[in-house]
């Protein structure tokens, strides 16, 4: 144990970040079961295939080119030449990967039923090869990040603060979702002769399930980002419960006891204390958490009946529109009046959220533009029709149920 | 022979299949279907959109009885599934030519 | 008074009902049902094994009208069911000799 | 035209229909059912509290058939649906004044 | 690294205190999803919501109140007065919330089905913010305890000891949960002129995820009530393994077979085994484990066919008898004679065991007649009829299956 | 805090171990789903049912009498006797019981919907009580390891090396599943007149669910094998998710988008990595689990369809196949020219395959061979034509469906 304890501290480390990323991971079936219980019940094979193919293709796309792109570290190399401090940077790697891994899982959400499976999984190859790592790069990562940081603190008084990724990652896959979702149009009957039809959902316990999954990992997400267990932050352990508890009374207040609007609104209360969760006072991350509610219910009623636009999981209003309300809620509350720890500026965060913004919807168009062009974003009317389980999968979620009589 | 249509209210099946064992019926069908009429279905809301639910869950008892115990099959059931209020539900009488029990090839009256 | 059972396709459910509420039918009754037919079933394959669905999801509808109104429900089935392509389903008129009302033990073409 | 409808346990579906195809029956509609008759149910038991399960599942077969044809395909039913024990169900042959092909608008015999 | 391993064991107690709340958290989706498979289709929905909106609820409760009753701690300040020991007592509050949070989940499953949304959830309120802490000041917090059990020990010889719960938390819960069952009267059907007619339940399958997740958190509720890393147990994890197969063994002797049994048999063990998990040999862990699924379906029949009280998931004997029966057991097996460590009073534990008891009655009579004097408990007959789905939440939990046909 | 810092290392393996171990324990709630959804509906409860009472029946059987087999060790003393090092050694009771628990979990899926449950139980109990341990004692434990391993490496140049037990658990499990299916015979209707005819499965998503658990788990299988916090690996992590990305993107290659092959895939690329997880390179991980995916793809299709094995969940090729590739695989690429780190032979990983295959089918078939003379394994006709919930737990999974109508 004399070995042992020399290098406890860096073992530590290890163990550490690697219960952040089996967080993560395991939040990957949250997306899948939340997505599940969305979608109509010919399309939830889909819903879950597409998750779990997607972290793989992350997997292999963050580790051939992403993480070098925004960590300028290569992996392609010898195992003994991966061991120094016991693997610590593989597993820098994982839980970074975790987060790349998201923005694919959130456009799902979004283009769900109606994508054809292969454009789909070649869009999430890019956004975790090459998409997402750029943007990491800028603000997080190795690259560019020093640079273009100590630029916008020289400007704005403060760096972009976005301490677990409101902006970074639900910010950014919530926007780039939006061309997406366009350049697929609705689904069939979703808008008939410019009135909307509302397309029931199949599932709300899995719904359910996948919320609360994603709610548990979500504290890997926010307090593993810290990446140095000597860094870790009972603060951003508590905001993160007090946004949550925040978003789900916000679900109940604005959404009327809807068992969607609360659900998704513990999502919406996460997503927008990313940000800010190692600043903000627990009670500035309630407030967070309720007005990301509000802005979840309202936007994503004013998205799909005004707007006419056919986003079934509504990851605009949830991961979008809350991603950047986080990373500017970052700039209020974590104001010293308002009982935050400071350091850190309103238009920097400002600055930030629209950076995002631009970035991602501009990166979404010419990717899901591009796929477009080269192999049709969208299912035939007839497979829509039978549904994605069976057109792509050859099989539905029950298949006892339809073989039976 | 005669078939004995009902679309009843749900909760009332067991009354009804309670009540026609009483009066002699040895076997029926009974099947979930969805019934449209005067009684209104109501909406759901999920996520601010209104879902209009029109069909309104009933029970289908079907009973094949001789011509001699239909009239008091179709009383039975009336007033085993009667609450009063709309919704109630309906019970069709419809002839029926012949009728098979399988296990035996039996024949008319002696199948049902 | 006549029952008419139709069997149709799921999707065309909605646009049957609006047409029979537009030519005075005031209560149907509907269920799940599976057809067998010239329509082709489809095969699932699940881990290599193929899965041979013959049964087709389709809807019945039942309605009970006088004798008066059965061929025009007829014709409006028909016509709102009608998609032309194979699987489009069947329509038959049956006769019924006595309805009643639950509720208020009306009988005959009151009832219906 | 008759319609037969026959009541038959359910693993039964596939010979039935396998035996109808032979005899030229070109199509026909099945839907799940429960009976109740002389196959008794039995119970089920959770946390120490018993429920009767009186309702055995069973399978409506409901064909219609030219006159000539009806008593063919009775007699095929009754001889593929047979195991021999109680519950294997019933067969009724009902009236049929009517049908009509929904996708080409043929009338009678034509249209099944 | 130098600072950081100065306040590593600080940092280590906050990841290790983390750990077990979130996965006490986790436990809250185990009880949702228990009672969304023991009710009716009809009222799953209302299950699910019930649980995630008390949680959050318990969290402003003890947040501002209770945590304050029972540890003297304020929260209530600017975020840099939180910070001390990188915010260690935040984790704190997080995982005693935990605990504070479960009263109510406890509760929920015996007023399923039947109770209006408005008083459940206000009670939640008090529960955490008052009830609960009040009772923990006294046994475990900083407030009374100290002369409180000085003085338990003085008469007896030992405090009273509850290492995880079993009377503090679960003894409790299923107590209170008494009076607000009875107060509500049995669900329309269940009892028809004097005789018992059971209402089938909806799904086995959510019941096992229910248990398996509350079984797996278990394991942050026992070990982490160490509360210190350094006082970490082995003992205390394998005396909680060794309960939950005792009553899992014990569901399918006692419960033949039953599915029910056996998935709340494990519980049962665990409800049971959190007082003296630190101090009793694990042989003696497996009994206490076996008697308590004795015990559970005994008294649930009893209570059910009998008493006529319709606990719809049986928290009374669960939560309620098995919690009492815990802090006696430690009594029992935690003497050094029967291979325990010693150190325990059983005339202690009695006492424990009965002021629980009337506590959680007393409390319970109070608030859930308060609330029924000032709001109403229950459904109107028609609501109860339609299910608390539509007439509360405007939605039944498989939409997709409603409106198709 | 003075006496805690010293005994932190020692407090910090318990906490490490322990992690492992209840991650490992959840595993089981994914063996339950995952059975459960690839069984039909009548038999749901009974694979719920069949995996959390073989855990508890595994607890009892490894804490009285395996793991005195397998690490010399006796339990059945005073508290006071094991509170060593705070009970270390009972944690790692904890954590290699979970594995002694898989080898009844996994015949488990081979014989679903047709085995009686008291010899399925009491099978269990010696699986984990003397099969598995004797096996363990072998490769890995203390009674006979050190001196045949040292054999082993005097003939081979390397000691068999497995270091998660893609052999010890996964092959063994597997290969002891093959006669427990051949004595009992293929469902009724499976191969009808020599044709085969495919049983539907229930549920994909319950299936796919107890996927998601299971590759979360497995972290806590591979990760915490190393058994000391000092020794821990980020390599080992990062192989882990390799191998699950190879397995799931083989499932959709081989089999074609199908969703039993894809999310099955991923547990055959984790079955496959667990020997050599500690030394191949990540890339090679990625290799191995492609190459699982084609091999339970096409030996699955072989077993069902060519040979006519009624292996319900194909637990002979994923967990049997897959684990003796694993052994060879960590032969290969663990290599130093295939960038591993070497000090393996592929001798010794072949040697050790046989001699898992050898020891588990001769195992197997004296087992359930014996217990088929003693109770007969097989369900009646009726009883299976019933359904095994209804049959053996007197309740189907829905009863509220059924009592219904
Ligand atoms: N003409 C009809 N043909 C077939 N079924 C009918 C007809 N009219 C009503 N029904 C069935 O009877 C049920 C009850 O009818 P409704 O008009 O709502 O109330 P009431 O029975 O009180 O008049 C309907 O839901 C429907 O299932
Ligand atoms: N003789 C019949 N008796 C009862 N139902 C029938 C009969 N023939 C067809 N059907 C029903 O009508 C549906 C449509 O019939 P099908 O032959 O597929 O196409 P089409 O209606 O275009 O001729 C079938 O799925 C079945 O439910
Ligand atoms: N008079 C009847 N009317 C309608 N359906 C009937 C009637 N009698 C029996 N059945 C149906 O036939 C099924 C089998 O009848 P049962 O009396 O159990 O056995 P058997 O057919 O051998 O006489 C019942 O479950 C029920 O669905």
């Amino acid at each position: 144990m004399e070995v042992g304890i020399e290098r406890l501290p860096q073992s530590l480390n290890i163990f550490y970040l690697l219960a952040g990323a089996v967080m993560i991971l395991s939040m990957h079936a949250g997306f899948a079961f939340l997505e599940a219980g969305t979608v109509r019940k010919k399309n939830q094979v889909n819903a879950l295939v597409k998750i779990i193919v997607d972290v793989s293709v992350a997997t292999l796309a963050y580790y051939l080119i992403g993480y070098s792109i925004a960590h300028k570290v290569c992996f392609v190399k010898p195992a003994s030449g991966l061991m120094a401090d016991q693997g610590l940077e593989l597993v820098r790697f994982f839980f970074l990967l975790m987060f790349a891994a998201c923005i694919s899982a959130i456009v799902s959400g979004g283009v769900a039923e109606r994508m054809k499976f292969r454009p789909y999984i070649t869009a999430g190859f890019f956004l975790a090869g090459v998409v997402y790592p750029i943007f990491e790069a800028l603000i997080w990562g190795e690259r560019w990040s020093p640079a273009f940081q100590g630029w916008v603190k020289h400007i704005f008084g403060a760096p972009i603060h976005d301490f677990a990724g409101s902006m970074v990652v639900h910010g950014l896959g919530g926007w780039i979702a939006l061309p997406a979702i366009l350049l697929l149009g609705p689904r069939m009957g979703r808008y008939v002769k410019g009135k909307s039809r509302p397309i029931p959902i199949s599932n709300i316990p899995y719904l359910a399930l996948g919320s609360w999954i994603l709610i548990i990992g979500w504290f890997g997400f926010n307090v593993m980002s810290s990446q140095k267990l000597e860094d870790i932050s009972g603060l951003v352990a508590v905001n993160s419960l007090m946004a949550t508890a925040g978003g789900i009374i916000g679900g109940v207040l604005f959404g009327k006891n809807d068992p969607g609007f609360i659900h998704n609104g513990a999502l919406a209360g996460l997503v927008a204390i990313c940000a800010g969760s190692d600043i903000v006072n627990p009670l500035g991350a309630f407030v967070i958490g309720l007005i990301a509610a509000f802005i979840f219910v309202k936007a994503f009623i004013y998205e799909q009946e005004v707007l006419k636009i056919d986003d079934v999981l509504g990851v605009v209003p949830l991961h979008g529109l809350n991603g950047l309300w986080g990373g500017v809620a970052a700039g209020i509350f974590g104001q010293k009046f308002l009982w935050g720890l400071g350091g850190v500026s309103f238009w920097a965060q400002l600055f930030g959220a629209l950076l995002t913004l631009v970035y991602a919807v501009v990166a979404g168009f010419i990717l899901y533009g591009a796929l477009k062009k080269i192999m049709g974003l969208r299912l035939s009317e007839e497979e829509e029709f039978e549904g994605a389980d069976l057109s792509i999968h050859r099989i539905t979620a029950y298949p006892e149920d339809r073989v039976k009589i | 022979m005669k078939k004995i249509e009902a679309i009843i209210k749900p909760f009332k099946l067991e009354e009804v299949k309670d009540a026609l064992t009483e009066v002699g019926v040895h076997g029926l069908t009974v099947s979930e279907v969805k019934g449209f009429g005067r009684q209104k279905g109501h909406t759901e809301l999920y996520r601010g959109a209104e879902y209009v639910v029109d069909f309104i869950p009933k029970v289908k008892i079907e009973v094949v009885v001789p011509d001699s115990l239909a009239e008091k099959v179709v009383e039975t059931i009336v007033n085993a599934a009667r609450t009063g209020r709309i919704g109630d539900g309906k019970v069709f009488v419809i002839p029926v030519e012949d009728a098979v029990r399988i296990r035996t090839g039996e024949r008319g009256e002696n199948a049902i």
